[in-house]
């Protein structure tokens, strides 16, 4: 999974842009999303990040897909609760609630635009792209090296993980309740066991290299270009402005839809 | 049995793919590994050897393709990987992501475990495989303080001591030195002689040729040839589309044959049975006084005598 | 349970995120300062770290069915100490949110709050406690994870239902809700953490 | 330069254990490499090689002797320490344990920068290494993207943007198969060309033979010879004493003496190198008319013809 969505960031076809116009551009979908008057502000922001990761990014949909999905599980089980009222002074009442149904409503479509934005910066941008910004943006050196590291070393470990784990279940491992919890603490035992080993390793590699507590690691700089820079700034102004004006006027027939739509749901329950 | 007959394990259609990547890992791989043969599948890194042998005990379910054992159609549901890794275990060729065990003895008897056998029968299972691979004296010591070469065995053994049908290698020479090498040659001898079916990756093409009776070569995804070790590996541009130079033995043969000194067929699988090939002949010439003058053929060095024919 | 993007409102998520930001800042100073003292444990860091983070990743049996993923809290504050774990657990959750979309930015407080402060806290002060009063190793381990687990869980469950009060019962009404609903999947998933985390500590007493 | 003049390198009677083993990793190991040699350290796993490389850039410190570069022994604080790395570079088996940063380009750059070198500067060492090694393509990827060949090109990349006068490589060659260690050896050669010093260790005595101008035979933690490959890996008992065989080439051309078909000194080092001579014989036989019979040799192989002579 994890790889598959890293790949995705380095091989697509935004890697290459620069990394502050990437997160510029999330961030700002992101923030009408979340400011621009609901629902309309993730209304909009939901189908343009979609858009921009499925159309100009070029993310394969089967990977924005699976991205989304734990968080769409999430929310399948936690939004549901808002449309039900809950009382117990007298004895435990549960009501259907229409302010509820229509704080969960917007709250679906909200998290969706926040969780959809977010996967357009992961599937754009490699992890060490935003690091590298971060640093520029004043993270201390030690800090940045350190999550790079870290970086690095998930993907050694990740690898050693599946790999153990298969040759766990070629052995017969992960069979039952009781076999799964043996066959996991041996894992992950042996990992760390293992994860101390390869520390030891690459400290001895990088002595050789000259990584010492002066030495940092350097880092690709990915400058943003104008074009770029006016896509990030200039997407959410007229996506905001947008959603202002869907939520001034002209939204009231659709708003009296949606909420004849939430009515006869509740007629349900 | 003849030809028709199902093999051991049959591989028809592979078709894989690793997420994410573009180029399919497996395009169509069909593979037969009858009883008690000795598969060398033979390629260039990359070629896509590893993830066949991991549908070759389920590790890996392919996107079209099957894979059969005894010619039954194996399944992926918990049951039937079950049964299937129980017949046929894989070794791979990292030891250190396979050990996880406090000690030697404890990891080789985690397969046993797993099985559900009783104390007794892991403990013999145990020792046996230890006994086999030469490791009893190393049986109390955590894995991570061993060397390499005595990791690979400790991977092997643990694989061992679950009785498999099926026994398959991941690169098992890689990394190892001559020692370690003969070591494992002696114990997969061992193996087949008692019945074990025996599939190993590799892109030595001399371990290929002295080890194997049959050789699948592998190029970009797909088995480009399939056949005996001398067939295969006696095809230079065979070898060449898949990357790969002709074994020592068989280039130093042809050499010779082409200089008009045919060794005969067989002409030796290894070194050892080349050098004495050609030191056969040297004995048959000893009697003949008629030789060439061997300045013919290079520089005389120092005085002849007993070494000329 | 990592609440996702977009989830909080605003000022909710300002708000988390000024709550955690002190633990961070002060788990990130004590990170700093250990690595300027021991220029060699950079490494062990990045290397716990990325343990946390793969661990995180690994599947859990499950009693429920569900699929779900241990927190390593329990393991990481008895292994690392709280503070370390609370700094490890925010490197982990901003990979998880630009890596995977999984979690979010601007929720980045709130779950830093639940996973890597409540629960790496309450761990140690259980775990110290027990320890303490002379608990054995398992139980204490054990109820250190667990409890630890509990802990976030409620945490989370206490953000969402001041999110989104009840119309009729308020904030703890929706806690009620919450609290009930994810007991369902989350209190198993505790005690199978709980066993998870003693079955790893008594495998790593013997190396 | 005469033989008592200070050689580039030169390590003298390295002791060193590693904690918790009893057995010294070294035992008095000393070493001399003039500038521009190309010296393989030679023996099994577990002699003591890969101890002796990361001692020759300070990596270790031997708990007795020294190493000294032009005859200078070596000091071990950080300005010393960060002179040395400047001259001699090391990249390790596993690439794993050396590379960190996030991309291809980054890794390579790192050396560069940390030698505090103008970003101009940088780019074109970057650029330069990455062209050497083929792996402009890849610069943007970070190392776990990428295949193990390709891992080590990028290690060895990031040692050459170092530019340093001596280039040691351990195990260069150990999971690389045919297409990619004959892309390893074009690159030593062209380094080699260039006056840099290489030094490798390896536990293939045929790549040794091919490769070096000077092989360093080790066993348990000593050097037991040292010389020229031909000495060395023509000296059958030696190898035996370090758990060696001979290389494939001076085991045929020893037998085809014995045989009584002498090939001439040099007699190649290399496969390519044997047949070569063993065909140029056939040439120089092909108008001879009274060449012995073929069928002595073994069991004749089809029509005779022009492959007799």
């Amino acid at each position: 999974m994890i790889t598959r969505f890293d790949l995705a960031a380095h091989t697509g076809r935004w890697a290459r842009r620069g990394a502050g116009g990437k997160v510029g551009l999330a961030v700002g979908l992101l923030a009408v999303a979340l400011a621009a008057p609901a629902p309309w502000g993730a209304g909009v922001a939901l189908p343009a990040a979609l858009a921009l990761a499925l159309g100009p990014a070029g993310v394969p949909g089967r990977v924005v897909g699976a991205v989304m999905a734990a968080p769409v599980g999430f929310l399948a089980l936690s939004a549901p609760l808002l449309a039900v009222s809950v009382a117990w002074d007298q004895g435990l009442v549960l009501a259907w609630s229409e302010e509820g149904a229509w704080n969960a409503a917007f709250l679906a479509v909200r998290a969706l635009a926040g969780t959809a934005c977010l996967a357009l910066l992961a599937l754009t941008t490699p992890l060490p792209q935003v690091i590298g910004m971060l640093r520029r943006l004043g993270l201390p050196l030690v800090l940045a090296d350190l999550v790079i590291l870290t970086y690095r070393m998930v993907f050694l470990l990740g690898d050693s993980a599946l790999t153990g784990m298969r040759a766990q279940q070629a052995r017969l491992g992960y069979e039952g309740f009781r076999g799964s919890l043996r066959s996991l603490a041996w894992l992950a035992s042996g990992l760390l066991v293992r994860t101390v080993e390869r520390a030891r390793r690459l400290e001895g590699g990088l002595a050789a290299r000259g990584l010492d507590e002066t030495a940092s690691v350097p880092w690709a700089s990915s400058p943003t270009r104008v074009s770029e820079w006016g896509l990030a700034l200039g997407l959410p102004l007229v996506l905001a402005a947008l959603a202002e004006g869907l939520a001034l006027g002209g939204a009231g027939a659709l708003a009296g839809w949606a909420r004849a739509m939430v009515a006869w749901g509740g007629g349900f329950l | 049995m003849s030809d028709h007959a199902a093999a051991l394990i049959e591989a028809h259609g592979l078709v894989f793919g690793y997420p994410g990547r573009e180029a399919p890992a497996l395009d169509g791989v069909s593979l037969r590994v009858p009883r008690g043969t000795r598969l060398a599948l033979l390629g260039p890194n990359g070629a896509g050897k590893t993830t066949v042998l991991m549908h070759l005990n389920g590790a890996l379910r392919p996107r079209a393709g099957e894979v059969c054992l005894d010619g039954v159609p194996q399944g992926y549901d918990r049951a039937a990987l079950r049964a299937w890794r129980q017949r046929v275990q894989l070794v791979l060729q990292d030891p250190d992501d396979q050990l996880f065990a406090a000690s030697v003895a404890e990891d080789v008897a985690f397969g046993p475990h797993n099985q559900g056998l009783a104390a007794a029968e892991i403990e013999r299972r145990v020792a046996g495989a230890l006994t086999d691979l030469d490791l009893e004296p190393l049986a109390a010591l955590p894995p991570h303080l061993l060397s390499h070469g005595q990791r690979k065995r400790v991977a092997l053994a643990g694989a061992l001591a679950m009785a498999p049908e099926v026994l398959i290698l991941d690169e098992p020479t890689a990394g190892l030195d001559h020692q370690g090498e003969r070591r494992l040659l002696e114990t997969l001898a061992r193996l087949h002689a008692r019945g074990t079916t025996l599939v190993l990756s590799t892109h030595d093409v001399d371990l290929a040729h002295a080890w194997a009776d049959q050789v699948a070569l592998f190029a970009a995804g797909r088995v480009i040839a399939c056949g005996p070790p001398a067939d295969i590996l006696g095809d230079f541009n065979l070898l060449g589309a898949a990357g790969l130079a002709a074994p020592a033995v068989v280039r130093v043969a042809r050499a010779l044959e082409e200089a008009g000194i045919p060794l005969g067929n067989p002409r030796g699988r290894d070194l050892d049975a080349l050098v004495a090939r050609i030191r056969a002949s040297c004995g048959s010439m000893a009697g003949r006084k008629d030789g060439p003058d061997a300045a013919a053929f290079g520089k005389p060095r120092g005085t002849g005598g007993a070494a000329f024919f | 349970m990592h609440i996702m993007e977009g989830y909080l409102p605003p000022l909710h998520a300002a708000a988390w995120a000024a709550a955690a930001a002190p633990f961070v800042i002060v788990g990130a100073v004590k990170v700093v300062r250990t690595v300027r003292e021991h220029p060699e444990s950079r490494l062990l860091l990045a290397a716990s770290g990325a343990f946390t983070f793969v661990l995180s990743a690994l599947k859990m049996p499950s009693v429920t069915g569900s699929c779900s993923h241990p927190t390593g809290a329990g393991l990481g504050t008895v292994l690392f100490g709280p503070s370390v774990m609370t700094f490890m657990c925010s490197i982990v959750l901003l990979f998880q949110a630009l890596l995977l979309a999984h979690g979010g930015l601007t929720t980045l407080g709130a779950n830093i709050f639940s996973m890597g402060i409540a629960g790496p806290w309450v761990g140690w002060l259980v775990w110290r406690s027990l320890r303490g009063i002379g608990a054995s190793l398992e139980l204490s381990v054990f109820a250190a994870a667990a409890l630890a687990d509990l802990a976030t869980y409620c945490v989370t469950a206490l953000q969402l239902s001041l999110a989104f009060p009840d119309p009729v019962s308020g904030v703890a009404g929706a806690a009620g809700k919450f609290l009930g609903v994810f007991a369902v999947t989350q209190v198993p998933l505790a005690i199978v953490e709980g066993l998870l985390t003693v079955a790893i500590m008594n495998r790593l007493s013997r190396y």
